[in-house]
């Protein structure tokens, strides 16, 4: 069980190279530049690990897109989260 | 409790991934945790520049660093090879070259890859930030 | 249509993911305080600095949003943002700030013919 | 399958790029050279760097190729690349260098798996 | 008229704002990474900017891709020529 | 004959621009144009770090612009607020910021944001490597 990281926009290169990469049992947690994911939840990955994805809070509210987010009802994680789900999963794979 | 390892390889001001580098660092070590261990690779080596310096109103991250260094006595390690090709080296370093001048200097000390290659087996969990 | 010597700055990097969008508006500033009329043109993530809700970000990390207030101070006023750069990037006009001037995408190769000058961040 | 302790280097950039390619071999040399097992994964443009016809770049640039012949010498004889990867770069498998392992794209969460330690270039 | 100068792949968000800002009498220069063109003829770049669009011939080389260009009929400039192009058109804008 | 500028915004080493912009002035040149001047911006910066020190079996590409420099007596400016950020720094702004070492020096020179805005001006063609 992998945690995949997400540092990049979901429209771009990289985020298609981690959907490839993502297993059945993964999670995904987007920071920096992937938090733009908020205002498009038709992206795949909401579907493809749906109930193990998630946006890291304190990007969101930089950018602006927290009230976004709460809008499209996405699940959120603080700092204090991120380092939770690491704890769960084993290994984690950043994209950037 | 666990270990952590982080792998930074983004450049302070170019890169977002300092930032995040080191505000995991602190919620891991609010959580209970331990970190075994910072590796500057690739454009993260510029992390390490004793001549930063940002605006007064930006955080200064070596600063940041050597502070969690200081309150946490956690080992800051550069890669040697990644370091001196983007224009940062130690005092020894500097002699070896024939410069004048360096820029890194305790507690960053500027080591081999093998360095980033035991932190991953010694940690719980390695945490690449990029 | 822009004047002469008017410089084209275009804008496509994002708040807090590098420096890119700093430095690129900083070009503008210095221009424009050299006296030198400057347009600014958002394409892609560059849209994201006009936000009106966007935070300062991480400890340390300065805020975009006083430097585009900054802008109209500097006579800057033309901020070209085009309909279709919104709507790819699934956002609304009015969660920009005010003054934006919304365009078609097809308009952007004419923009850029009528600036003699183009600083591309 | 993957030994236990085996380290998965993923390679996604391209030669003269950036210093990606080469850090990242970098590393996937050292872990070898300290004994662990190690096997590479090359995805999107870092497929590149297997290309055989490539050369040594602007004067002073290094070539990819000789490390990539190193690495046998290694005993880092996986190397990973998928069907689908090729097919989006239009390249033919027999451009490439020999000893290539050809996957499918739905491969590779298993090979991430498999792998204890996985550093991403 | 303008020379566009792209830097990155051709199927990169870089790429595609690039197009978006062609004019109809603009010229186009594929250098460093943009040069992976040459792989693929079908890029919609390749008609849109018929007869003005180029490869940079030592980053074609350096990569590997300078006989794949040849067998693909594109149009290939030295560094000299890239100069030229310079010369021809007032204004450069690169792609990045 | 034209007078070119050109705007530098890649880091040695991290981007290949550098090298690009180098392999282009020369051809600016060959054909008979002059070089009105370098602007070094963003990352583009670390060109003028005196403590670059790369492989021996690669092109130091400080030094291949200092030969340029001397051959053809071009200037070299760095933006002064891009490169503080970034730990580089001339003599006299080390003494203004406390720091004991320096790592730019002549013939690179720190200079404002007005400089490649005047370059923009005074030249035919303003070409950027990034």
């Amino acid at each position: 069980m992998i945690l995949h990281i997400l540092t990049k926009a979901p429209d771009s290169i990289v985020a298609t190279q981690m959907q490839q990469a993502i297993g059945g049992q993964d999670a995904v947690l987007l920071i920096e530049e992937a938090v733009t994911a908020a205002l498009d939840p038709s992206w795949q990955a909401w579907q493809q690990c749906q109930s193990r994805i998630f946006l890291l809070s304190e990007d969101l509210i930089s950018r602006g897109f927290a009230s976004i987010a709460t809008d499209n009802e996405l699940p959120t994680l603080e700092m204090d989260g991120f380092v939770a789900l690491t704890e769960q999963y084993e290994k984690t794979v950043t994209w950037y | 409790m666990m270990q952590y390892g982080l792998l930074v390889m983004g450049a302070p001001y170019s890169s977002p991934a300092p930032h995040s580098a080191l505000r995991f660092a602190h919620a891991v070590l609010a959580r209970g945790h331990q970190i075994a261990g910072v590796f500057f690779y690739h454009d993260g080596v510029h992390n390490a520049s004793s001549l930063m310096a940002p605006p007064q109103d930006e955080l200064n991250l070596r600063e940041a660093w050597i502070e969690l260094h200081q309150q946490h006595a956690i080992q800051l390690d550069v890669c040697i090879a990644a370091a001196l090709r983007r224009g940062l080296m130690s005092e020894s370093e500097a002699q070896r070259h024939g410069k004048q001048a360096f820029n890194v200097a305790p507690p960053f000390e500027l080591t081999g890859l093998g360095q980033l290659l035991e932190l991953q087996q010694r940690a719980d969990r390695l945490i690449t930030f990029a | 249509m822009a004047t002469p010597d008017a410089l084209l700055v275009i804008i496509r990097h994002a708040p807090h993911s590098s420096n890119w969008l700093r430095e690129g508006l900083d070009a503008a500033l210095v221009a424009a305080a050299f006296g030198q009329p400057v347009n600014l043109l958002f394409m892609g993530q560059g849209t994201m600095a006009l936000l009106k809700e966007q935070g300062s970000g991480a400890p340390g990390q300065k805020a975009t949003l006083p430097t585009i207030d900054m802008l109209e101070m500097y006579d800057i006023d033309k901020l070209w943002v085009t309909e279709e750069a919104l709507q790819g990037m699934h956002l609304s006009a009015d969660a920009l700030v005010e003054g934006i001037t919304l365009i078609a995408d097809q308009e952007i190769p004419g923009l850029l013919q009528q600036h003699t000058q183009i600083l591309n961040f």
